[in-house]
């Protein structure tokens, strides 16, 4: 057991907080089309440091970091307050999906833009009618020719206005929509008739989500991924990916608003209060727990090729922690942390996501009780 | 012992129910919380039927009801999340008529009753709810005292918080005391923002069953998981809890006042927790969906929240009742 | 709404207050039999003082009380720190249910014991692979001429080293588990052969209840209630019946419980604790709510016949509460609360079983749901 | 990078479950326990496996391993329950070699870490785990200070708590200072117990979901249902976040001594709160059963609320975590 970061890992953080030093992405803008465009720059501005996409092999134009190192990365980029890059769902997701499943022409094309962040992306896998349920998917593709034609709808499709290429999973075979077989994984171009896209305004009042009405959309063949009829399959690999990073960020995250919070708590003289204290005491542990057990995971996944139980709670601890951090700053401040554009306010509002995107809680003790106990399914 | 309403209250209940739901379904809140303004047709309908005056005496050109009656119309405010001034318009009365001198009845109670005037209430230094505008302002002091602002006396610095369905305001300017028993108006405006919470959660909880209901996964009702269905059990439980203590609270200020000041801080500690709570299990209940602007649910968290912590939350209310007890255990 | 009782009601409160002014059961002994005579020496003391079935009707030898007057005697028996009667099974369940479905030479035989408390009685319902499940009860009774012979095992059986008498319910028809009818409901004479106890040991180390082997124990046919294969039906009555006053009692016992920590705390200069206030504040809400939600519940029996959703919710709460008391005493008096023999430490293990004896909360959360919220079953 | 147990600690750990599965199952335990003695076999075989010396220095007769090794050893004899005075002499042992003199050392480490003299260390006027009969006691006050007392020059009086499975005392006497560094001893000492809450832990969840696969109610297995198969859910997250808590801060007493304040504090907050709900969740999931002395299931929630106080409850970690929180954003 071994807690501290080895010569290499520390290397590659020593460098990375050097570059972070003078590279800052500038203070987030108003608007969502101005902060769309700073996330786009500062993404460019990784990628000519050669820190976009760091876990991505060298040949692709990556560092070929560890796992260990592309934690590094994303709580360095948490803890200097940058944001993510852009792109992250091409960095995280596709970028990694067409490594493992995308024909040497696909991987040729499309991995370096997204590197560069000249081709943004976007996931078309949730329905409104599927939401944890992959196996309920209806949207249908139907092969003409060379092509194949999209009909069906997509929701809670981030980035959908700003995104040249969208991971689409959509159902080619069989029609039963109990099938996970009958799937199949597209990259379909955004700049094209046949799609319309509807901003999903959240209870904050923004719109980080997008539902996408497609409406004979029409891919080339060779933008199927892994082959037709296997998208349950390489839609698992995108999933797969899509915890990996991102919880250190957020980890990172939370610990910062646990000292926010304590720091405002202080201000006011309320540290004092064994209430206050308490709450607190108690989310500053469970926030170095968070990071804690997302490093044991990272070993597993380095030893194993898998995180052990302690990988799928994570996300859960995380939000959870989250929501009552923020419930717990109204507590401390009164009313003055329900003004509208302060953070707190968002946070409040906007943690309620937190338990439901990337996995419901409910959907995530499933799979705890189901994967990892072993508990029977009804 | 009878506890449950009598048929007049009952009936009131119904008719402010029905009044509610087709003068201001979820379509119509919406309309008035992103417009930014109050619903005004709705508002004066209100009037017309005395509903603000529901529990002013009939000396001062109200009905003579008591906080029960007021609670009943209270709680379908909430249930509805109704967009108009009748909570600071009530809170101003009650503070004026349990709280305020001979002479501030005399002269507010009748208009505010009328709803010629509307009124405000909260804490000093506080955000208080449907200070914009209103002609008459109540402000607290945590030391126990109360003053009264007339509309034009008072500096009303309007705030926007995360609830759009209510307007609220900072306050300041001198004004003068309240020239009554302060910690009765106190207690009695916390019953009242209680009964509005009892009815926020009655709704969410409503509205969470019929979507678990209709909405399937993996070709089931969700409500039919108990993931799903035990949190409906338990938002049943903390809205029953809340409403327990809240009627409590309410028949104490009509019928026992010895037992208000406790009921107050119960019916609060209850409600304000069961008010958060509930509606945020509303939203998980809902999923994605629950996370929109277009599902309903979130306007009753927000509005929540701000109940919750205008008039002091559920810990400084449990702190109250363990000084109460700790007095109880004393004697 | 009326929270006072009205004269009817104070009348019945002070008679009972008075008599029990002079009438003390005495302190609790120890051991288990010495207990037992205890309580069931009160039972008779109540019983000479017209105390015992106080919700019976007249012509039975009660008071013909009502529900709130019956309320009111729980409460106060819990209020003068008094113990149920020794035979509240026969009390509460068995005469109510004979009242309803008993034939007359049953009632006119077994009634006056059980008010005299000559004949007590035990209750044979829960089998080890029917916790809740009443549908999958196995024990099995055949009919032999004039007589029943039964054949099973039942557990939970409280008092049945002490008991005359036994509700039993067995399957007499259908040999399917899944099926309600083919259950019958017998009175049980627990003095014969082919009847064995063994004693169940707690987590607390006593033993309240008992396990119950049946091999060749006979009922005569006229002691079968409600009719050959109705046994479902009858059950329900009893079921009805097993909450009725209980709660009040309990809660009483929660409300005193409440008062004697906050007075230990404040003893000890604890109450200053802001921690601690604020979780006996919490309590001393839930206490007086559960007080409040089972008087709801009371009025609505007497309007409708039967509770609203206040009522199925009372013994829930009242669980939760009881644990989280225990909990919070240990926190507060530290490991003198976990000491062998202290009322503090016998609690803490204690109300472990509230939240299972009497329907566990998972059973009463899956009530809530489907018959007050009306959500599908899977 | 490494957050895991190498080869030699899985192998500790390993060999350790193994022994105690053959030598200590629950009916050992529950023989032990209802006879009021400890398990005298497995305890003489555990001197001879070395284990009260696992972290002794070698100079002082032990094995010279860490705090990790230790805790590998303790989680086992929590998830085991074992009925032997291994905590209370290992904990004496810690405080004395870490917060000792090199005259105490020398006196008491040799003696301990052969098993010739078992140990104890509480606090000050609390019940002390495996105090009757130890060699040697140390004793913990609240204003940061400790003393080590002979067995034969402590006073100490047997007292029986809710948990048979250890002995316990309340211990008078003088003794003599402890003569190096105190916080080192309490913090390291917390540690120990917290390791052994997460085996306690882990062991309810395993019984609990073995149980829970194979009783049957409504023609299912009961872990099939979201009630139940969500609370096991639960309980590992729990147990994990109790386990990455108190890993951490056995890693911080033997590498990184300037976080370890933070750290056992941290251990003792999740670990303390873990081990209470996750053994009476496992009551409640096995239903009647649970609530039997016959289930094993009570052994560990017994044990788990005894260790949650024994050297400062989680409440009491909240608050030491709170000030260094204070201090640190204060810096």
């Amino acid at each position: 057991m071994d807690l501290t970061f080895d010569e290499h890992e520390a290397a590659f953080r020593d460098e990375l907080r050097a570059w972070l030093e003078v590279n800052r992405p500038g203070p987030e803008p108003a608007g969502e089309d101005a902060r769309w465009a700073w996330r786009m720059d500062w993404h460019r501005r990784l990628a000519s440091g050669r820190w976009a996409g760091v876990h991505w092999p060298v040949e692709y134009g990556g560092r070929g970091a560890t796992y260990t190192q592309s934690a590094i990365f994303f709580e360095e980029l948490g803890r200097a307050g940058a944001p993510l890059p852009g792109d992250a769902l091409g960095l995280l997701l596709a970028g990694p999906t067409l490594m493992a499943w995308g024909s040497e022409e696909l991987r040729q094309r499309l991995l370096p833009t997204i590197l560069a962040g000249s081709e943004p992306w976007c996931q078309g896998f949730s329905e409104p009618d599927a939401g944890s349920d992959l196996a309920a998917l209806r949207t249908k593709a139907t092969r003409d020719g060379d092509e194949w034609v999209i009909e069906g709808q997509k929701v809670w499709t981030s980035n959908a206005q700003y995104a040249k290429w969208c991971m689409l999973i959509a159902r080619t075979g069989s029609d039963s929509p109990k099938k996970h077989h009958g799937l199949t994984y597209f990259v379909m171009d955004m700049e094209q008739p046949g799609l319309q896209i509807r901003p999903l305004r959240q209870i904050t009042g923004e719109s980080e989500f997008n539902e996408l009405f497609i409406e004979g959309a029409r891919v080339p063949h060779d933008h199927v991924v892994g082959g037709v009829g296997n998208g349950w399959k390489v839609t698992l690999t995108t999933l797969m990916n899509e915890r990996a990073g991102l919880g250190f960020f957020l980890q990172v995250r939370l610990r910062q608003q646990v000292d926010a919070l304590a720091a405002e708590a202080a201000a006011r003289g309320l540290l004092d209060d064994p209430r206050v204290a308490d709450r607190l005491g108690d989310l500053h542990m469970r926030a170095e727990a968070i990071r804690l057990t997302a490093y044991r995971g990272l070993t597993s996944t380095e030893k194993h090729g898998q995180p052990g139980p302690e990988g799928s709670v994570t996300k859960w601890m995380w939000s959870e922690a989250s929501q009552e951090l923020a419930q717990l700053a109204v507590d401390v401040l009164g009313p003055d942390a329900l003004v509208e554009g302060t953070a707190w306010a968002h946070e409040l509002l906007r943690s309620r996501g937190n338990s439901i995107e990337g996995g419901t809680t409910e959907v995530l003790k499933n799979i705890v009780a189901e994967r990892v106990l072993g508990l029977p399914r009804r | 012992m009878h506890f449950d309403f009598t048929d007049d209250q009952h009936e009131i209940k119904r008719t402010a129910r029905d009044l509610l739901a087709s003068r201001s379904p979820f379509a119509r809140v919406r309309e008035a919380a992103e417009g930014g303004e109050r619903d005004e047709a709705l508002w004066r309908e209100l009037c017309e039927l005395g509903w603000p005056g529901i529990a002013v005496s009939e000396r001062h050109g109200g009905h003579g009801l008591g906080s029960v009656e007021l609670g009943v119309l209270l709680e379908e405010l909430g249930y509805a999340c109704a967009v108009t001034p009748l909570l600071g318009t009530v809170l101003a009365a009650l503070a004026i008529e349990h709280g305020g001198s001979d002479a501030q009845r005399e002269r507010w109670l009748p208009r505010l009753s009328s709803g010629e005037l509307t009124g405000a209430l909260g804490r000093a230094g506080g955000v208080v709810a449907d200070a914009p505008g209103a002609g008459v302002i109540v402000l607290l002091d945590d030391a126990g005292g109360g003053r009264l602002l007339a509309g034009d006396e008072a500096e009303v610095e309007a705030t926007v918080t995360i609830d759009p369905t209510r307007a609220y305001g900072r306050v300041a300017g001198g004004g003068e005391p309240l020239g009554g028993d302060v910690a009765a108006a106190r207690d009695r405006a916390t019953v009242a923002v209680a009964a509005e919470l009892v009815g926020i959660c009655q709704r969410a909880l409503e509205l969470t069953t019929a979507y678990v209901k209709e909405r399937r996964q993996f070709d089931t009702p969700i409500g039919a998981f108990q993931a799903i269905s035990h949190r409906c059990a338990e938002m049943l439980k903390q809205t029953e809890q809340a409403r327990s203590a809240t009627y409590f609270a309410a028949w104490a200020a009509d019928a026992a006042p010895e037992r208000l000041a406790e009921g107050a801080a119960m019916a609060m500690a209850a409600a304000g927790d069961a008010g958060r709570t509930v509606t945020a299990s509303a939203i998980q209940a809902h999923g994605g969906i629950g996370f929109t602007w277009e599902a309903d649910v979130h306007w009753l968290y927000k509005r929540a929240q701000l109940d919750a912590q205008l008039l002091g939350g559920p810990g400084h209310q449990r702190a109250q009742l363990a000084r109460m007890l700790a007095a109880r255990v004393a004697a």
